[in-house]
């Protein structure tokens, strides 16, 4: 007898509670603003802001806005799909250390030809700038910034 | 100074698309293997540490309980670890932990996956925190790309050394798949066919990527009292390592990995290892991605920063080399998550103790087993030896 | 013999509803304020042992990594622990297994849950296995009340009796919750409250049942060469226990419950303790629902088997009586689940310590803490005591 | 500021497989059949039939069957409901040992009136007899067995 499978599927609905930190990022996001916070022990600014430093384990108070430009620290051309995925393959996903940040963020990198590998690779290396494109209508979430963009 | 312990009995699955069996009657047939290999009795067993992937990959969500019967855990303490892609070598940190403790003389470590019953790269990418991470997380080969690219910008590589060096670890992990008879992928394959294959995640192609896996592995530790009344070949403990991360992935270096780094030291340090290349005689690393064993070569000491690829040019990492890596073929060619770090463990067992049969390296004594986790967040390191 | 263990500190959260707080900024409320209690740094933390409930319950699917930098995780050994409802005590026993071992002086224990953020009773529900009994589970309080019904039937007791001392046990939490600034539910019952509320799933009534709670807790275990040095009031790990249970439901016996009595037992032979009623001073028991706190005091010996009522009764387990159980106001005013092991041996510390402020029983030395958790598969204890 | 809340759904679809003992039970479950495996050690008849006794670690290949009345060995009354819930409440849940087996199988006792605890109290009590009521179009799942109902 051939053994049998069963399907089904799950689905629970979630809600995050963002807390303080997080809430006032977005609110500032909304805005186009990006802030981080300024370690007092290790002098770091980390992005997007945090309520303590993971590395001296201090609460930070001190927001420092960043600018929306910045540099690719590292990146890859996403080319597979899989049942749960964000967003549409393909595209580039990258770390992205922002100006005035001491670290790096993940997003997207687009507003070119994403079809063929082999021009991805011409336009984006470690090191490339990049400039956010915002959302014309912000709504306090990541994805405010749609993609960045090569300078 | 902790109590002498040894594993003394190891047992997998054959690994693969395992619809054949119910995950509880998968668990049984690894159980029951490590159990033989050891001649006891589910009986002597005197605690049970087990663990997979966060529990939506099989959409089961305390699986332990449903393992417990085929792990004849009934009566005993039964712990369930999950540190993601760790969980594995995490399983024998704490079964080891239990032992060294002087509370249990003899512990069943048992990890499993079934891949092939849910969405694993969907489930792994709600391991990011929903805010600001998880939109970007592209599974598996997403979070690990970024280490590979990194990888060869910071050192000035030619990328096309990189590629080449990438592929030939995956050529030689195929082959020495065909050793394994409980390895997963069992196909001879070229560099070409590796360069030929579809890009997942830039530079990661198909052929450079693990599969997905169902199986299980168990391992059995002993205290050092009584593991020589149970086998005239234990694998004993010589050193054991394990560090996390922070947690944001910009945060902190993934290329200098510092807690690949602090585990291997740690390691090697309770081992007396203080020269890897001569001292180890296998190791096996987890690889799920071609590229990144080459920065584990740097980040163990096999070599200096920046000098991976001439490992494998030379070939020290293939058998018949200084160090053989992954002569089971690797998590490239064998991956059920939960039970891929214990598999690397048993591996390494199975090497030092002359039990690893057509994949066996000749007079290997010391083995080195390792396991990552998390969107790139935990090391652990594992060292066996049969020296004693 | 393992080596002497003790906690050195203790921190818990404000429970309740905390969206005010992202799930990192709660667990860092708890890691601070035990630190504080030891005195300690976080650099002083050697190792890392976390857990909560199997993670759809807060839809993060590996979420010891996003709570690593509110832990000061980073660089250290970083192990989750999920065994389902006595999480919070199998953090407790691995994270003793850890010092005992010898290879990590101090180790800090952290259990946390967010059940405001997902659907706890339908996470609990897969929890069960899809093809036989998941359809059937109808949450925590369906799994439990099976054993409610069946306890008052196994001994031919009055239901109208045991009702009464159920009501009794809810209404005595709820009073001595008052005095805990930590508790989540915060109001004066009576009896007729609990008799009026409506039925959940019978004999259980809304307010014989726990609340759903965010909330964490931090326990730093420390080595006994260390300990004394770390506080003057170090609360010794006198004796574990812990015990697995088959996996069907309807396959063993959840009266006479083998798991939890054989956990008692080992403790209770570890730590010495032949007349628990004698030599403990206070018990905290997991009582999510206020019927099973009765089958607790047989298992644990407390009294003879069918005699719960008794106790209830006569007072003795009230505070002011022979051995307050619960006196933090217990389970049925608390649960965050996967930190609510872990707060019973918290409240056992702080207990024995002389540290409960408001709700401290007075003169305690020795006491017990408990939790249970799958589908009544497992059951742990830990006991502590002041005496060295 | 208020700390603001971020809600999404996650749903996973699942493929379970049964291997052969579940297989060859849930076969004789559609043609109205439940069988056991019987423990050549312990002598025990386990129901739902298993590929192995938890209490003796030896295989099991002796299926026995048994019949599709029994005893309730405890129960519940759900009234309450939740997100994710498999049952509509109120139902009543219970264990039922199966005459000729050894152990007990959660399932729904229904065929009378539902809607008040007294009235199912008096009808349902540990020890009262039960007996399978099937579906006309069996499938193969637990669910054939729409309910047990009081004999
Ligand atoms: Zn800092
Ligand atoms: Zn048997």
């Amino acid at each position: 007898m051939e053994p049998r499978i069963l399907k089904d599927t799950i689905a629970l609905p979630y809600q995050w509670a963002l807390g303080p930190v997080n809430t006032r990022f977005f609110q500032e996001f909304k805005e186009r603003r990006i802030f981080g916070t300024r370690c007092p022990k290790c002098g770091r600014v980390l992005v997007p802001a945090r309520a303590f430093c993971a590395r001296c384990f201090v609460p930070l108070d001190e927001w420092v806005q960043v600018r929306d430009e910045g540099t690719i620290k590292t990146w890859t051309y996403v080319a597979y799909s899989y049942v749960g995925q964000p967003m549409q393959p393909p595209y580039v996903s990258a770390l992205i250390q922002l100006d005035g940040a001491d670290t790096a963020i993940p997003h997207l990198v687009a507003g070119f030809d994403l079809s063929n590998l082999e021009e991805v690779r011409a336009r984006i290396r470690v090191g490339t700038r990049v400039r956010a494109v915002w959302r014309e209508d912000t709504e306090g979430t990541i994805l405010d910034i749609r993609y960045f963009e090569p300078v | 100074m902790a109590r002498k312990v040894a594993v003394v009995g190891t047992g997998q699955t054959r690994h693969g698309k395992r619809q054949d069996v119910s995950y509880p009657e998968m668990i049984r047939e690894a159980v029951v293997a490590a159990l033989e290999d050891a001649g006891l009795g589910w009986e002597h067993i005197d605690a049970v540490v087990c663990g997979s992937m966060p529990p939506p990959m099989e959409g089961t969500n305390a699986p332990h309980l449903w393992w417990a019967d085929a792990m004849g855990a009934g009566g005993k303490p039964l712990l369930r670890v999950a540190t993601c892609g760790t969980t594995g070598i995490s399983i024998a940190h704490a079964a080891y932990y239990h032992v060294a403790s002087g509370l249990f003389d003899v512990v069943l470590a048992v990890g499993a996956e079934k891949q092939y019953e849910g969405e694993s790269q969907g489930t792994m990418t709600t391991v990011g925190e929903p805010f600001f991470q998880r939109q970007f997380v592209a599974g598996a080969p997403g979070v690990f790309a970024y280490q590979c690219n990194e990888y060869a910008h910071r050192y000035h590589l030619d990328e096309e050394r990189v590629r080449a060096a990438a592929a030939e670890i995956a050529v030689r992990n195929h082959v020495d798949a065909l050793d394994n008879p409980f390895a997963h992928l069992r196909q001879r394959i070229t560099v070409e066919d590796v360069l030929r294959s579809r890009v997942l995640a830039y530079p990661i192609r198909l052929l450079d990527c693990c599969p997905a896996s169902d199986g299980a592995c168990a391992v059995i530790f002993a205290a050092g009292e009584v593991a020589p009344r149970i086998t005239r070949t234990p694998a004993w403990v010589a050193g054991v390592g394990y560090a996390g991360e922070e947690h944001w992935v910009g945060d902190s270096d993934k290329v200098w990995w510092q807690s690949a780094r602090q585990a291997a030291l740690q390691a090697y340090r309770m081992a007396g290892i203080t020269d890897p290349l001569e001292q180890l005689d296998v190791a096996e690393l987890y690889n799920p991605f071609s590229f990144q064993e080459l920065i584990f070569y740097e980040l163990f000491g096999f070599c200096g920063p920046g000098e991976g690829c001439r490992l494998v040019e030379e070939g020290v990492v293939r058998r018949g080399g200084k160090l053989p890596c992954d002569p089971s073929g690797g998590v490239l060619c064998t991956n059920p998550i939960g039970a891929t770090g214990l598999i690397r463990v048993a591996e390494a067992a199975m090497q030092v103790t002359g039990k690893a049969g057509a994949h066996q390296v000749e007079g290997a004594r010391t083995a080195l087993a390792h396991a990552i986790g998390g969107t790139q967040q935990i090391n652990g390191v594992m060292i066996l030896t049969s020296l004693d």
